[in-house]
């Protein structure tokens, strides 16, 4: 890595991409092309965000770099993986991707290591491993592929609900004492957790709704009829008044929204009906009423 | 008795109808609800055309196949479903060791996201809890009828629609849903216990919240596929 | 063939197979889980004396009897369960078409090391990728129940134990941990030493550097009892 350069000069001389003349990708950090690209690290610059989040840390962007070439890990060159590692971080350095702490820390310690290399060796130390400054990274890269692969084996082990199924049957017509109900507080809690979780997750949002078009949603979406059109008006009930009439209105909304049912009117200005999207339920004559 | 002629064809449709029959008992059991006959031909579209004959006469097959066992193949309005026959009562109560005082979590997460999110089906519950929920849990949510099916999404596969039923409030001492807590008070609650590690209080479920002070969970379930948590690991300091 | 004597006899024993038979049938599809071969028995109490031969003589029949049907008797960590057949599975999911999301790297990688090196501790676990592990993957392993915490590791700050659990090894079909796919050698540096132009002594296990390079596998799950923390009594207080 360009020892001159930290954030603030990122920051400052925003690094740019340029399709040079022959259509090939120029990356300019701080003005200066570059230099040390291999000819090989040519990535579309649109698919190199993509291209980091592919990998799971600094140790799996290592292990691609050596197993491109075809490399034998216990004889990694340093030099040359060094120098092609140090292109990559510059390169999304330049783009501005966000880069975890970790992908610098291996950067140096991929300087560290080439530097030692450098240094003679003792004597009476070349029969220690210690002698050979690349073995820790080398057992740490070992290591990592080990597991690495042993992730990709368990993943294509046969799971349940994904590529096996349980059988089980109802036992809705068995007796027995009657099952604990659920408390308000354990229920609570385990909402609480999930949305702990969810919040630990990107894409979830919570924004803020009434309740009561949830259920309202539930229970019209289960009184209408898939072959038959309902009147709207016959879904509201006098006594709910004026906040009833917008709560259905609303959950009626939602429910088109969805996709889970469609509107209706035989001519302008006729009462707007609706009806349950898809066919019945049932084959042969449909669902008792 | 017959000419030798029907004699092949026979023979055909015998394999068709007993591969009809193999599907359709594979996707019962798997099923967490009854299936509809639409929902059963679609999953034997591969064995060539099934008319509501040649389903039938598989049903009868299966009901005959089950009729000194342990289950037995019924009909309700939903569909069909295995079902454990009722005088094994005693014997699937003795077979568990305690029965359990409380409610699993995955059990109560999933109730809890059904009742704030309804109508929702199951993908959707997973891709909220991040986890996958078992045909089991809804079997069972089913069974004690705090949930129900309310429909089906018009999508391939038509996946059913959950919601809470009347039972569910009853059992905890609700008129209507929105005397749930509301969201936000639910999230505070969320965020002092895993700060100080403590179980959460009991909200005040008699109180009455009023209505308007809710919240829904809106997670953009369309945007969370398919891995959960896919930038999570390298993105982490 | 044989004398009457022993007919009643045979036919008193036949009677209570096939009723253990059916009372296993009830329970397996009634439970959601598999079920521990304790627990049936203790579901066929009422049928007389009920010893392991006899169970497993039930069992046997009624694997026997599902041969040729789209279901199948198998066992795991936790016990016995039915599942549909994987030759069925195509047609299970045409019925049911939402997948559960796919698990990302980021988790299989935690889950893997986890599974290999039990009982490990989150920065063990990020020793070996590089990288943080994020709370939502060790919540989401926990949540679905593959992942527990066994004990603390009596170190400043006390860290959690990570293990897997019988329910990981029962979502994967296998009886015991040593029923994963072996993990592959770590090649010896001697093997290429001449190639590289060196001369370096063979590697050993380092003690102190934690993890090593050997795979561990030293855990019977489907020994292990309900209790949590069974084999961390060491690593406790």
């Amino acid at each position: 890595m360009d020892p001159h350069a930290d954030a603030n000069d990122d920051l400052e001389r925003p690094a740019t991409v340029e399709t040079g003349a022959d259509g090939e990708v120029l990356y300019r950090v701080h003005g200066e092309p570059v230099a040390e690209l291999p000819a090989d690290l040519y990535i579309p610059p649109d698919a190199l965000e993509v291209f980091l989040d592919s990998f799971e840390g600094p140790l799996d962007l290592l292990l691609y770099l050596i197993r491109r070439q075809n490399l034998d890990i216990l004889a990694i060159p340093i030099a040359e993986i060094t120098r092609q590692y140090m292109a990559y971080i510059e390169v999304m350095r330049a783009l501005r991707l966000e880069l975890a702490g970790e992908y610098l820390v291996m950067a140096a310690l991929l300087a560290e290591i080439k530097s030692r290399m450098l240094l003679p060796r003792p004597k009476e130390a070349e029969a220690d491993e210690d002698a050979d400054p690349r073995m820790a990274l080398i057992r740490q890269l070992q290591e990592y592929e080990q597991f690495k692969t042993a992730a990709e084996r368990l993943d294509a082990l046969p799971r349940m609900d994904r590529d096996v199924f349980a059988a089980g049957a109802s036992v809705e017509a068995l007796e027995g004492p009657p099952p604990p109900a659920p408390s308000m507080d354990e229920l609570m809690e385990a909402l609480a957790a999930v949305m702990h979780r969810a919040s630990l997750m990107a894409h979830h949002h919570v924004s803020t709704e009434q309740l009561s078009v949830r259920e309202r949603m539930s229970s019209i979406l289960d009184s209408l009829h898939p072959e038959r059109f309902t009147d709207f008006v016959a879904l509201l009930l006098a006594a709910e008044g004026r906040q009833g009439v917008v709560v259905s209105f609303l959950a009626v909304l939602e429910l088109t929204k969805a996709g889970l049912v469609e509107w209706g009117q035989s001519e302008p200005y006729s009462p707007i009906r609706l009806r349950r999207r898809g066919a019945a339920v049932d084959d042969e004559g449909g669902v008792p009423a | 008795m017959d000419s030798t002629i029907h004699a092949p064809v026979a023979a055909a449709d015998d394999d068709q109808l007993r591969a009809v029959e193999l599907a359709v008992e594979a996707v019962l059991f798997a099923a967490a609800e009854p299936v509809a006959p639409r929902d059963l031909k679609a999953a034997c579209e591969d064995l060539g055309e099934i008319d509501q004959a040649l389903l039938e006469q598989a049903l009868g097959r299966l009901e005959e196949r089950y009729r000194d066992r342990a289950i037995e193949l019924v009909r309700s309005a939903g569909g069909y479903r295995f079902r454990v026959r009722s005088r094994f009562s005693a014997t699937v109560q003795a077979a568990q060791p305690e029965r359990p005082a409380r409610l699993s979590r995955a059990l109560l997460e999933t109730l809890a996201i059904i009742a704030y999110r309804q109508p929702v089906t199951r993908a959707e519950i997973e891709a909220v809890r991040g986890v996958a929920v078992s045909s089991g849990i809804m079997r069972t949510l089913q069974e004690r009828e705090w949930v129900r099916v309310v429909g089906h999404k018009e999508v391939p596969g038509r996946p059913a629609l959950y919601a809470t039923t009347r039972g569910f409030l009853d059992d905890l001492g609700l008129k209507r849903l929105e005397e749930l807590p509301p969201l936000d008070q639910i999230r505070d609650l969320a965020d002092v216990a895993s700060d100080a590690g403590l179980s959460l209080a009991p909200p005040e479920a008699e109180e009455d919240t009023g209505p308007g002070t809710n919240q829904r969970l809106d997670f953009d379930v369309a945007d969370a596929e398919p891995e959960p948590d896919s930038r999570s690991g390298s993105a982490h300091s």
